[in-house]
């Protein structure tokens, strides 16, 4: 126990592993491929509900207004190049692992009816991506950061590919090279600034809170900071995804196992808004000012483009997909606007889009299962045979809409509040998003539950078992309880979010004392 | 070094002599044998060189073993083979190789050449060896002394050198022997 | 004791709504009836009319300088520079409004046990319709603009969900759809506003949000004018989310639609309560359109523009409840008119007196609809005045009202805003003559409708052999094939409420007689009165306006009785103008100009956007690179012989090339 | 000249070496590329024991008694892997195995 509360953060990053490797040992029983290793499932979920647990416990103990990175463990791993492994957690982590957490639950008992085939590996995948996706969200150390970062894509890899839909190579090939592409620029990036801390400190590091102190060149696109802010977030873009290079996604989701879309849709795509919050803007603020413009104007572009073409899509998945792309929108723009209204807005939206996307997928999910079909024009009328579905789906609905009183609508309300100060006409331009959201969303409900019931095989269609409406109700509750108290979020958010604003907005300052440096150093 | 220079040469040359032998020979057991002789050469420098534990081992395992191993082998795949009537690659690629390789030595013994001298690091001059009871006790002791974790890990490269020999040189039974019964049936019915 | 009010609705949609969620809804489960939910949500909100009339009468008892109720229930969110509580405020404005809401809530509440008694899941329906009072009552007691705009929102939802209430309907779902997007558009402008206004106030409170305004104004008596255009700027957006919700020109075309709901809810959501929130949001930042004149000129053009609008299509609508739907529009319109022109309390006024006469209009038609068997259609109608006694009656008052025959309801609020648009410093003989215009077409559309209604010979072949009908029956081309109906009378349940609304929409009027307005005077503190000395027109004027106004309404009224008094010659009528006709009945061709402008356009546009850019350019492009790293896989494979031989060679080069050059580094 | 210097037992032992290097780069047989190794390994052992001796250290000649270790283990990895390559390509060719290739 002592071990345990020392490491609990460790504890928590690789318990899920470790317990996937240990349920390998697990002896599959019964040779029916239907029944065949259903202890590993079962065995799945409980790891999930006991990390769950142990996030709860890293809840409890942190502490609002205490230091910066709390539960930090240091062990120097390759001292050389001053790589360690340094984890630690602040109000910007603790979310984020906090959904990771709630979220793999509700993903794997909304798995259980859809993988007939490799369970064991299934499962162990998904452990595995947690893990990578828990060590990525507390890693305080570059290097250890872009280990995890990478780790994740080898299990998302193989859920898509293995399985996957029809075009599943295809669009794992697509996420694999848009991914690849981007954190490989992120590489070389980390590599240089480790390089100039050696040049600054005289010794290599690749811990956050050393880099902090850095002082890079900046003014001019071609200037260090502005490169380096470029390669950071093109890698972090990719992620987001951020318009135009959105493109992986829709392929990706719309192929991947339902646990996979949810995963891909609520918490890995998080990992791009958490890394621009995390190394892109702290560490090249003067980079960030030099391109605030620029991503602001993609993120409400993205917000209308994603909406417009998500109306048009005939498949519910790839709606709901170019959603995503929209509603990430909404979090560049906040996280780009750069006051701490806008930035809290936009991590909220990032905890809302988690949730509310997770659900629309999970219940694309349970209809998929059904009618193993996604196109829109399949159904309609569902909302006579499957009532409890249609009361599901329209609450999601609502909360993609972001109907006040559901999450949707704090995360969007802040983040255009916050917006209009930096820019009112782009906030206009997104606040459009509010209209467009509305009309993709309706209609397709419309299409799907409502008029007669057309087609013969939807007519007996089963309504929620018990074990979907265990995973629903979860989200559901969240739903209106991050609509309703956000401030059990922003609590224990707000001094990261001042804090994450004070460094990213000291851009000027910073400049002018550097040179001045630079001026007395010459003098002398 | 108190090396009779005769001796040396004369082992040397041998060795060369040997060597170049195994790469020219044709045939595979011809080219095993001059390899024993190369061995046996090398024992005679390690000999002189007051290596006397190492020559022995040289004989016991490379001159016994190793190469009652590549005999073994090459009688077991059956040497008339046709398989094994083979020449060497063509004549240009030849010439290329073998420029290649006679600039790589000469760079190698350029270096040695001129190398500066290495003094002694260690007390383990020839007067303290023999004081300590010879080349053999040294060694010994040393291994299972200063070196004993890395010589216990040997025996187990050994065992997994073992099974890995079997693994690989076994011959496979059909599938359907190995997994029994029902595997067989689950594979008929896919 | 604030926050009850909201409440009771609330924890009657919670128990509605959970009791059919769960027990009802799933396959196999036994329907309820209307009854037990409706008695449940009728109870629910007739215990926040309780409590509204309690704090009304606690409100009334405080001094007249600091009427205010509030409460604040819980923080919503704080973050660093920005707070914002769930707070309510009952002041006389918010208080007048809970009272005719909760009430007339109730009494439809209670209507639609009779009317939704043969519908399959009242238990639905009950729910929604407390969770919009709930809504609805947030709307009226937030405190500060997001509380009223969760509750503005929360009104679309539940708009949306009852007007697609019979969602296997297509055409009903889309009018949901369509009112919930229209509403959207409007809540845009309502977003972008509140954005304005805390960059400018610092502040989302309204109180607050007051003190502001008024310390702008104060500072150099004239406002400079940035501050002017901010606040014209504030004021047109907080109008385009008031033109949404309140279903004004450009962005009325939801409310016809949305007729395609039960009869109750139109009445209740489309005619007494929701449609009005705009003018209640209008009327509570008086003190902000009050310094805009350009605002206002907006709100009053637009106002009297759809109030004229409207009431040209009205006159040429057949179903009974579209004619009531394009009325509420162009009442609305007068409404805004009243607003624009800077007589806030004459336009509340005609809010609650509209809210009496129009709820009582559709409850009437309801009625109606319910005794025809689902016949909509008035020319399919007539003489229904002997089949229906006391909706006759009842209906009879609400028509009377809504024509301005005094001393009924509609004459006081009606005639007042048509005085203030007349006379206010903000009005102009323009808007007044559009208002006087409009309350002659409403006049005569409404005796259209009471008189094919109600009045002639029936035009449907009744069930049992009523000889009256028959005879008639066929001469009148009733294309009715069926067995034909059986016309009965309205349950007591249902008379009950058009009875209390009938006689409140005689006597309502008089909360807001000129010049000893009740209404005006119980606002004062939210709304201050004109200085009767700025009025542009003579006193004497206001008895000329008012005598002309009657004399309108009663030459509307004749006319209608004369026309429709012979079918033959309105149809005579009809055929001469075919045209006007045609246009008037197809509603100007609004609806397809949008489809023509607006839809169909973005959606060309998101597919060419979808194709020909996601798909032809983003995607060609990443797929290109793969393809270059394909190419150059392919170039780079002739080297990568797979020869043993030849990659000791390279290796042995490369070690000649490193060890070389290390070595010339040496020598 | 009475005793050898040591830079012609390391020059010796470069020769070996790349004899046996040549022995690889020229021969097709698998069976003589394993033994030119073996050469190889024999090289570089006597390289080590020349400096064990120079350097008065036995790490040298330590490390070659693991050296003979370690090369015995290969030999006999390498021969079953001869021997399975035999038996299924029936060649002892290193043309023949290019599977790396595709």
């Amino acid at each position: 126990m002592a071990w345990l509360e020392s490491h609990l953060l460790t504890a928590t990053v690789f318990f899920p592993f470790a317990w996937g490797l240990i349920g390998l040992m697990i002896p599959s029983g019964n040779q029916d491929p239907k029944n065949a290793q259903n202890v590993t499932k079962y065995w799945t979920l409980i790891g999930t509900i006991i990390t769950f647990l142990l996030s709860i416990m890293i809840f409890n103990r942190y502490q609002a207004g205490g230091p910066e990175f709390q539960m930090a463990e240091t062990v120097p791993w390759l001292t050389v190049v001053g790589i360690s492994y340094n984890v630690g957690l602040d109000g910007l982590s603790l979310w984020l692992v906090l959904l990771t957490t709630f979220l793999m639950p509700i993903a794997v008992l909304g798995s259980f009816a859809a993988i007939e085939i490799r369970r064991k590996e299934y499962y162990l995948f998904l452990l595995a991506l947690e893990t990578g996706m828990l060590g990525a969200f507390v890693a305080l150390d570059i290097f250890l950061f872009y280990v995890f970062w990478e780790v994740m894509l080898i299990p998302m890899y193989f859920l898509i590919g293995i399985w996957g839909g029809k075009d599943r190579i295809y669009a794992t090939m697509k996420f694999f090279l848009y991914t690849m592409v981007g954190s490989l620029l992120m590489l070389v990036a980390i590599f240089y600034i480790s390089y100039q801390h050696k040049l600054q400190f005289g010794n290599y590091s690749m811990a956050l809170v050393d880099l902090y102190r850095l002082q890079l060149t900046g003014g001019g696109f071609w200037a260090p900071q502005s490169l380096l802010f470029l390669a950071f977030g093109f890698a972090f873009a990719i992620k987001v995804p951020l318009f135009p290079l959105h493109t992986w996604l829709p392929d990706a989701h719309v192929q991947a196992p339902t646990a996979g879309s949810v995963i891909l849709a609520a918490i890995l795509l998080k990992m791009g808004g958490y890394g621009f919050m995390r190394f892109a803007f702290p560490l090249f603020p003067q980079g960030l000012a030099y391109h605030q413009n620029l991503f602001m104007i993609l993120g409400a572009v993205a917000i209308i483009y994603g909406a417009w073409v998500a109306m048009v899509q005939p498949d519910i998945k790839k709606l709901v997909a170019y959603s995503s792309v929209s509603h990430m929108g909404y979090v560049i723009l906040g996280l780009f606007s750069l006051n701490t209204v806008a930035a809290t807005g936009a991590y909220y939206q990032m905890l809302n889009h988690g949730i509310s996307t997770g659900a629309l997928f999970l219940l694309v999910g349970i209809i998929y299962e059904r009618r193993h079909t996604r196109e829109i024009s399949a159904f309609g009328g569902i909302s006579k045979v499957m009532p409890l579905f249609a009361v599901a789906f329209m609450i999601i609905t609502l909360s993609a809409v972001a109907l006040p009183g559901t999450n949707g609508f704090v995360g969007e309300f802040l983040i255009l509040l916050g917006s209009w100060k930096t820019s009112p006409l782009l906030t206009a331009v997104a606040a459009l998003g509010v209209i467009f959201g509305a009309v993709y969303m309706l209609w397709m409900f419309q299409r799907v539950m409502f008029g007669p019931v057309t087609h013969k095989e939807n007519e007996d269609l089963k309504d929620l078992n018990f074990r979907e409406i265990l995973v629903l109700v979860p989200l559901i509750i969240a739903v209106f309880g991050m609509g309703i108290f956000p401030n059990f979020v922003f609590d224990k958010l707000n001094p990261s979010i001042d804090r994450f604003i004070a460094r990213s907005t000291v851009a000027v300052q910073v400049q002018t004392a550097s040179t001045q440096g630079l001026l007395m150093a010459k003098g002398k | 070094m108190e090396i009779n220079p005769a001796f040396f040469y004369i082992f040397a040359g041998l060795a060369i002599a040997f060597s170049l032998l195994v790469v020219i020979k044709k045939s595979a057991i011809a080219s095993a044998f001059n390899l024993v002789c190369v061995f046996f050469s090398f024992a005679g420098i390690y000999a002189m060189m007051d290596a006397h534990l190492i020559a022995a081992i040289q004989i016991i395992v490379y001159a016994g073993a190793v190469m009652v191993l590549f005999l073994f082998v090459i009688m077991l795949l059956n040497a008339d083979n046709a398989a094994f009537d083979m020449h060497p690659i063509g004549r240009g690629k030849r010439l290329v190789s073998a420029s290649f390789v006679v600039v790589m030595a000469g760079m190698f013994i350029w270096v040695f050449k001129n190398t500066t001298y290495l003094g002694p690091i260690s007390n383990f001059s020839n007067a303290n060896v023999e004081a300590a009871g010879g080349n053999t006790q040294v060694l010994s002791e040393l291994m299972f002394s200063e070196y004993i974790l890395p010589f216990e890990l040997t025996s187990v490269l050994l065992l997994a050198a073992i099974i890995g020999t079997i693994a690989i040189a076994k011959r496979k039974k059909p599938a359907a022997l190995l997994n029994g019964g029902s595997a067989a049936k689950g594979g008929n019915a896919q | 004791m604030l926050a009850l009010i909201a409440l009771f609705p609330l924890i009657g949609f919670a128990i509605n709504g959970s009791w059919y969620a769960f027990f009802q809804a799933p396959q196999g489960r036994t329907k309820s009836g209307a009854t037990i939910p409706g008695i449940i949500a009728t109870t629910a909100i007739g215990l926040s009319f309780l409590v509204s009339l309690l704090l009304f009468f606690e409100l009334k008892g405080l001094p007249a300088d600091n009427r205010v109720l509030e409460q604040v229930v819980f923080n919503w969110m704080n973050i660093g520079g920005f707070s914002l509580d769930v707070a309510f405020r009952l002041d006389p404005l918010s208080s007048l409004f809970t009272l005719f809401v909760t009430g007339v809530a109730t009494l439809i509440h209670l209507y639609s046990i009779g009317y939704m008694s043969h519908d399959a899941t009242p238990g639905k329906f009950f729910s929604y319709l407390n969770l919009f009072s709930f809504a609805m009552l947030m709307l009226i007691l937030g405190a500060n603009l997001p509380i009223m705009f969760l509750g503005w929102e929360g009104v679309g939802l539940c708009s949306y969900l009852l007007i697609g209430y019979w969602y296997a309907d297509m055409e009903k779902a889309s009018a949901g759809k369509k009112a919930f997007i229209v509403n959207r558009v409007g809540d845009f402008g309502f977003l972008l506003a509140m954005f304005m206004i805390f960059e400018k106030f610092g502040t989302l409170d309204m109180s607050q949000l007051r003190v502001g305004v008024f310390a702008l104004a104060e500072h150099g008596h004239q406002l400079a004018a940035a501050d002017l255009g901010i606040i014209t700027a504030i004021c047109i957006l907080l109008f385009v989310g008031a033109m949404g919700k309140s279903a004004q020109i450009p962005l009325y075309v939801w409310l016809p639609d949305a007729m395609a709901g039960p009869t109750p809810v139109s009445a209740l959501i489309h005619a007494a309560t929701m449609v009005t929130s705009g003018i209640y949001m209008v009327a509570r930042l008086n003190f902000m359109y009050n310094l805009s004149p350009t605002a206002l000129e907006v709100v009053a053009i637009i106002g009297g523009a759809t109030a004229f609008f409207a009431a040209t299509i009205a006159i040429a609508q057949k179903d009974i409840k579209k004619v009531l739907a394009y009325s509420t529009v162009s009442q609305l319109g007068y409404m805004f008119l009243g607003c624009g022109v800077g007589a806030y309390a004459a336009g509340v006024s005609h809010v609650i007196t509209h809210a009496f006469f129009k709820a009582l209009l559709f409850l009437g038609a309801g009625s109606v609809i319910h005794g025809m068997h689902e016949e909509q259609d008035i020319t399919k109608m007539g003489g229904l005045r002997s089949k229906m006694p006391k909706t006759f009656l009842t209906f009879a008052a609400g028509w009377l009202a809504i024509c301005g025959i005094p001393p009924f309801s509609g004459f006081f609020s009606k005639d007042e805003i048509l005085w203030q648009a007349y006379a206010s410093p903000h009005g102009s003989k323009i808007l007044w003559a559009l208002g006087a215009m409009t309350a002659v077409m409403t006049a005569f559309y409404m005796t259209r409708l009471f008189y094919l209604t109600f009045l002639g010979t029936p035009r449907f072949k009744e069930a049992n052999g009523d000889d009256h009908g028959k005879s008639h029956g066929h001469d009148v081309h009733s294309e009715n094939k069926h067995a034909g109906i059986a016309v009965h009378e309205s349950p007591m349940v249902m008379v009950l409420p058009l009875q209390i609304l009938g006689v409140l929409s005689i006597i309502g009027g008089f909360i807001a007689i000129p010049h000893m307005s009740w209404i005006e005077h119980w606002l004062d503190t939210v709304i201050p009165a004109h200085d009767p000395a700025s009025l542009i027109a003579a006193p004497s004027m206001e008895w000329v306006l008012m005598s002309v106004s009657v004399v309108g309404a009663a030459l509307g009224i004749f006319v209608g009785f004369k026309l429709y008094a012979d079918l033959k010659k309105a149809e005579e009528l009809k055929l001469r103008f075919a045209g006007l006709n045609k246009l008037l009945e197809n509603k100007w061709y609004i609806d397809e100009l949008y489809e023509a402008t607006i839809v169909r356009p973005i959606h060309a546009l998101s597919v060419g956007l979808w194709k020909g850019f996601d798909i032809a350019v983003i995607d060609r492009t990443v797929l290109g690179f793969g393809r270059v790293s394909q190419w150059s896989g392919q170039a780079l494979r002739v080297i990568q012989t797979g020869s043993l031989q030849h990659y000791a060679l390279v290796l042995l080069m490369g070690l000649i090339a490193s060890v070389g050059y290390l070595l010339y580094g040496l020598a | 000249m009475n005793y050898v210097q040591p830079w012609v037992i390391l020059a010796f032992s470069a020769i070996i070496f790349f004899i046996g290097f040549a022995g690889i780069l020229v021969r097709r047989n698998i069976l003589v590329v394993l033994m030119c190794i073996e050469l190889m390994l024999n090289a570089a052992n006597l390289t080590f024991v020349t400096f064990s001796k120079q350097l008065h250290h036995m790490g040298g000649q330590m490390s070659v008694f693991f050296i003979i270790t370690v090369a015995a283990a290969e030999s006999a990895i390498g021969l079953g892997l001869v021997v399975a390559m035999f038996r299924t390509l029936r060649s002892v060719d290193t043309d023949d195995i290019q599977l790396l290739r595709e």
